[in-house]
């Protein structure tokens, strides 16, 4: 059933971004709003039924989105997002569309926009949700279905930073050395899982996600600037150079936020910043 | 520097420095008048002209239209997308900076010692 | 790559949870927009107050009226906001309180901050 | 729709899967120049090589000394005598310098302090053929599967592989002279078929773990690959030889490495002994997966298991310390604490054995070349196709895989195919033309799920399978069980055939792709029990209590099961290349 009150508001890549004033006064009654929802979903939580307000488009029906609601009980304590959406799928609504693959929050298929924060549904326990869920696509991407976001353009950021080990000196037969100090620097770096919890949370990438690389591949960026192996610093930091591939980054913070394996890349891109500036200087 | 270069580190550090510098000079001033509020038309007349201040008064207007440009600059960067428009109010801010900066250090320079 | 120009895009700016370290990046941007639209008329009032006696004491009579007290009240807070975000941002370019830990407590830091600071300006000039 | 109206695409070769196998193949490929498609129905790193954890196995010799022969006598023991031994002897003599070669494509392996490659013990490994435990495995942390699979993406994308992403294989397409020329894939962003031309096409499509109620496995491992070579007339392989993890999740099934026992941990029972020492004296809770699995469903049969319901033990490693577990086993410890809300390093972790790897899959030889008994033969190759990892049985892991041979299996045959490929092409320059009919098989299927009507849930018939599977064909097996197995996934397979999709929209439609995958796994199930029901003695993962021991005699042989239901056999080859065969000797630990 259609709930009138969460028809989204954009269609089309159209976006009006609004002035400043009025965008932060609205952030301001939004922050509120949601701590208010906070405390009441944490009195109500008494309730074993869980409501859940999904984000629904099919473009073959040629109708706006729309939230539809879906309503079940029978949980286990330890159950998490995805266990609620594969039942949805399986008893309620087969046409629901959504992906998902390794189910442990290892391969990154199955980010979301959970009560208005990104993340993994497999890792997402349904315990800390509240009574009602409302689930949406990942924002500032094209809808394809439902809650299938179209990540083209993220993959195309990640490409271009080039994001693979270059070594110009002839390689030696055996492995290339690293000590464990040099191997822990890619540590927080390489277990990146290209989920786009964190570009799609980063409002720079929201304005500019055709020229800003954004939170994942700066971070990759800077994974293989990190690494002791690489000899391709130069062109590396030449390639981010600009004012928008590295430097649309203001610190916002929100990719720090959401990562779900607990990542940084905001240090990341300070690094790669400060590399820079020491290339420079 | 390159001038991809100059477009996107020297102007990240350009805010970096001015905000030191504009931070710096904020406290100089609160303490300033924390301590000695004016309160007459010859000693703040006074104060401005006394060489150290009027320098740093020159600095911190410089400072402050730079990173006033940049935050401007990222401002119109991330909201404004058709490039006639915000060329045009590149220009706008550029020009509205410029005659700030030449007027105050007009004013400032033209204060008599006393 | 994309040709599907029509499909829809969630970004209804309401419905996305907004940290509270968003929160001091936008109003240090939207403090910063309003301060950069007030400068000509703060180099305005600076000329206007070294011009001569009437000119000082114009800008003082101004200073003092009420509308101006109401909206000076505003202006210390963004200017204090502005300040402290920009210091948290600063420490964060040299790696201070850029653990996930600590980047909430320093962004809720910079809003208690700004209002303490803006209190303490206000109860001195009363 | 026909033939004519389908849309195409020619390529040099078609990599089907986009694992660590199929990225390896693609890898070496495109490297050569040739002109290389990859189709993967999830995005490239989504794929079940990122879930790896522990290792891959090579004799570096970089903790303590190590040869590749001594790591061949292991896989051969390990596999209970019916891993084939030239292609464990190829294997295990290419791992090192495969090791070194993945190191120098950017994995980001753990370290040693003189700066080479960190390298852990595993189980079922030894020194000097059977002698102290050795420290064979090389990793990444936890992770060693994700440093692999995003190092061969990256890689591929270097070398401008052509990726077909999010596109599902329907089936092969076949010629009547029996060549493979490619297949039909389905976009599933559009639902469009779309026909792919190659002059060879490469199984990679991984193992089929989704057969089992509890798995270690992604819900993509739904065995594509295998069921389409089982249509295209290829019978497949060993089916009845399927891996139980003994340290899964107890009831979750999200995967413990071995790596935890290898870096120390082990297992007790409700009364905290340490009963591996009991079933394997010497190598204790580093014997091989069989062993330790059988091991622990003894104890909570035999009533020590812990919980409530004493129906699992428990995995210590708190004793290892919080830097170690920090350092050496980051992902596992995010994995307790996210999915049981145990931190590992103040708590055991509850484990039970859990399905985990497909030993057997499509027949190959060394070269990755899928291999059928045709005329003469009992191991002639298919013109045109390939298949490696997982899905396929070369067969080195026989009738039960060491742990941290996976991974070395994907990259060693990965490679082994890609050059195979690069030969046939340089002889097979241009692409034969298709005939009329060799498409139909696949659109007959696409055109079956298009009925509309009321009929059976997909979903509930795979949840039966799963069940059906999960008692009836679980680490301890008996003729009744299985004979019972059997009959309960023929009626399964009856109902399939009035299953109805109840969403018929084009647009990715995900139910459509589940049912493709459910006939898959259907296929697959079908062949594991019937192959588990032909197969009377016990060796490796197959375990029947009516047929307790090894049978070299008579059963030292590699089952075929054909899609009609009827399983053959063929020898193991058990002459190496250039050492002494190992011959079958009692398999103790």
């Amino acid at each position: 059933m259609p709930a009138k009150a969460f028809l989204p508001q954009r269609h089309g890549v159209h976006r009006d971004n609004g002035n400043l004033f009025s965008m932060c006064i609205l952030c301001l009654c939004g922050k509120l709003f949601w701590q208010l929802r906070a405390w009441l979903a944490a009195m109500s939580r008494k309730t074993e039924t869980m409501r859940f307000l999904i984000y629904r488009y099919n473009p073959d029906e040629g109708k706006p989105p729309r939230m539809q609601e879906y309503r079940l009980d029978g949980f286990d304590s330890g159950d998490k997002l995805l266990d609620a959406l594969l039942r949805i799928k399986a008893e309620l609504d087969p046409t629901l569309s959504f992906r998902r693959s390794c189910g442990e929050g290892v391969c990154g298929a199955d980010s979301l926009n959970i009560n208005g924060r990104n993340g993994l549904a497999c890792i997402t326990p349904l315990n800390e949700l509240g009574e009602t869920v409302e689930i949406r696509p990942l924002p500032g991407r094209p809808v394809i279905r439902d809650l299938v976001v179209d990540m083209e353009q993220f993959y195309h950021q990640y490409r271009a930073v080039k994001p693979w080990l270059t070594v110009h000196d002839p390689e030696p037969e055996t492995e290339y050395l690293q000590t464990p100090e040099q191997r822990d620097q890619l540590d927080g770096l390489y277990e990146c899982i290209l989920c786009g919890c964190c570009s799609t949370a980063c409002p720079s990438f929201w304005w500019n996600p055709d020229k800003f690389r954004g939170p994942a591949a700066l971070l990759q960026a800077w994974r293989f600037l990190a690494d002791s192996r690489d000899q391709a610093t130069g062109d590396r930091l030449a390639e981010l150079e600009g004012p928008y591939h590295l430097f649309r980054c203001h610190s916002i913070m929100n990719c720090v936020d959401v990562c779900p394996k607990g990542l940084n890349p905001t240090q990341a891109i300070g690094n790669i910043k400060k590399l820079m500036l020491k290339h420079h200087v | 520097m390159s001038w991809r270069g100059a477009n996107g580190l020297r102007p990240w550090l350009m805010q970096r420095l001015s905000a030191v510098y504009i931070a710096g000079f904020l406290l100089f001033i609160l303490f300033n008048l924390a301590a000695a509020p004016v309160i007459s038309f010859d000693a703040w007349r006074g104060w401005v002209a006394s060489p150290l201040v009027n320098a740093a008064i020159a600095l911190f207007v410089l400072a402050l239209l730079i990173h006033a440009w940049v935050g401007t600059r990222d401002v119109l960067m991330d909201y404004v997308k058709p490039v006639a428009l915000r060329f045009v109010l590149l220009t706008l801010f550029a020009l509205i900076f410029l005659i700030s900066l030449f007027w105050s250090l007009r004013v400032l320079f033209s204060v008599p010692p006393s | 790559m994309n040709t599907h120009t029509d499909r829809p895009v969630f970004l209804d700016l309401r419905k996305i949870r907004w940290p509270v370290m968003a929160f001091v990046s936008g109003l240090h941007r939207a403090s910063g927009v309003l301060m950069v639209l007030l400068l000509p008329v703060l180099v305005y009032l600076f000329e206007l107050s070294l011009r001569n006696e009437q000119g000082f004491q114009a800008v003082i009579d101004l200073m003092q009226s009420m509308p101006a007290r109401v909206l000076g009240v505003l202006l210390v807070w963004l200017l204090a906001h502005h300040f402290f975000a920009g210091i948290r941002f600063l420490l964060l370019d040299v790696d201070l309180g850029m653990e996930k830990s600590e980047v909430r407590k320093t962004a809720w830091m910079v809003h208690a901050a700004a209002i303490i600071a803006t209190l303490l300006v206000v109860g001195g000039m009363l | 729709m026909t033939m004519m109206k389908l849309a195409r695409r020619k390529f040099d070769t078609l990599v089907i899967g986009a694992g660590g196998g199929g990225l390896r193949s693609a890898m070496q490929l495109a490297q050569a120049d040739a002109n290389v498609a990859v189709v993967s129905k999830v995005f490239p790193t989504r794929s079940h090589t990122v879930a790896a954890q522990g290792g891959m196995n090579a004799a570096l010799a970089n903790v303590v000394p190590d040869n590749w022969h001594w790591h061949m006598y292991d896989t051969v023991k390990g596999s209970d005598y019916l891993g084939d031994q030239d292609a464990i002897e190829y294997m295990c003599r290419a791992a090192s310098h495969l090791v070194v070669e993945l190191e120098h494509a950017g994995v980001p392996f753990s370290r040693l302090d003189n700066g080479k490659i960190y390298q852990r013990p595993f189980g079922g490994q030894s020194q000097d053929f059977g002698g102290a435990q050795a420290a064979r495995t090389c990793a990444a942390a936890d992770r060693t599967g994700h440093a692999i699979l995003h190092s061969l993406y990256q890689q591929n994308i270097r070398a401008k592989t052509h990726f077909f992403d999010e596109y599902f294989a329907i089936d092969l397409v076949k010629d009547s002279d029996g060549y493979i020329l490619g297949a039909v894939v389905l976009e599933i962003e559009t639902g469009e078929p779309l026909l792919i031309e190659a002059k060879t096409t490469l199984l990679a499509t991984g193992g089929v773990g989704q057969l089992f109620r509890t798995n270690t496995n992604a819900h993509i491992n739904t065995g594509d690959g295998i069921a389409m070579a089982l249509r295209a007339g290829i019978p497949v392989q060993d089916m009845e030889f399927f891996q139980f993890h003994p340290t899964g999740i107890a009831g979750k099934g999200m995967l413990i490495t071995e790596g935890v026992r290898g870096e120390g941990g082990y297992l007790v029972n409700k009364d905290g002994e340490r009963f591996m020492e009991r079933y394997a004296p010497q190598a204790k809770d580093l014997a091989s997966r069989d062993v330790v699995s059988r091991a622990i469903a003894v104890e909570v049969r035999e009533g020590r298991g812990c919980g409530p319901n004493a129906d699992y033990v428990m995995l210590k490693l708190e004793h290892l310390g919080a830097e170690v577990i920090k350092k050496r086993l980051p992902g596992i410890r995010d994995m307790a604490m996210t999915f049981i809300g145990v931190d590992p390093i103040e708590e055991p972790i509850p484990v039970f054995p859990t399905a985990h790897y497909t030993m057997g899959g499509i027949p190959t030889n060394r070269h990755g070349q899928v291999v059928v008994p045709l005329g003469e033969g009992a191991e002639e190759p298919i013109p045109g196709l390939y298949a490696v990892g997982e899905c396929a049985c070369v067969s080195v892991h026989g009738a039960n895989r060491l742990g941290g041979n996976s991974l070395l299996d994907i990259v060693v045959f990965g490679r082994a195919a890609g050059n195979h490929i690069i030969e046939y092409l340089t002889e097979n320059r241009h692409h034969r033309p298709l005939d009329e009919g060799s498409v139909d098989n696949a659109l007959a299927r696409i055109a079956r799920w298009e009925q509309d009507g009321e009929g059976e849930s997909v979903d509930v018939l795979r949840q039966e399978l799963q069940r059906v599977m999960e008692e009836n064909c679980s680490v301890f097996r008996s003729e009744e069980i299985l004979a019972e197995g059997v009959v309960k996934v023929q009626a399964l397979a009856g109902r399939l055939q009035n299953a109805r999709l109840k969403d018929q929209s084009k647009v990715f439609n995900t139910a459509r792709i589940e049912a493709f995958e459910l006939e898959n796994l259907m296929a697959l199930g079908l062949a594991t029990v019937q192959s588990a029901l032909a197969r009377k003695e016990s060796r490796g993962a197959h375990s029947r209590v009516d047929y307790p021991d090894r049978d070299d005699e008579r059963w030292m042989k590699h089952s075929l099961y054909y899609e009609d239901g009827r399983v053959d056999y063929k020898p193991v080859r058990t002459k190496p290349l250039t050492v002494d065969t190992f011959p079958p000797k009692a398999r103790v630990y």
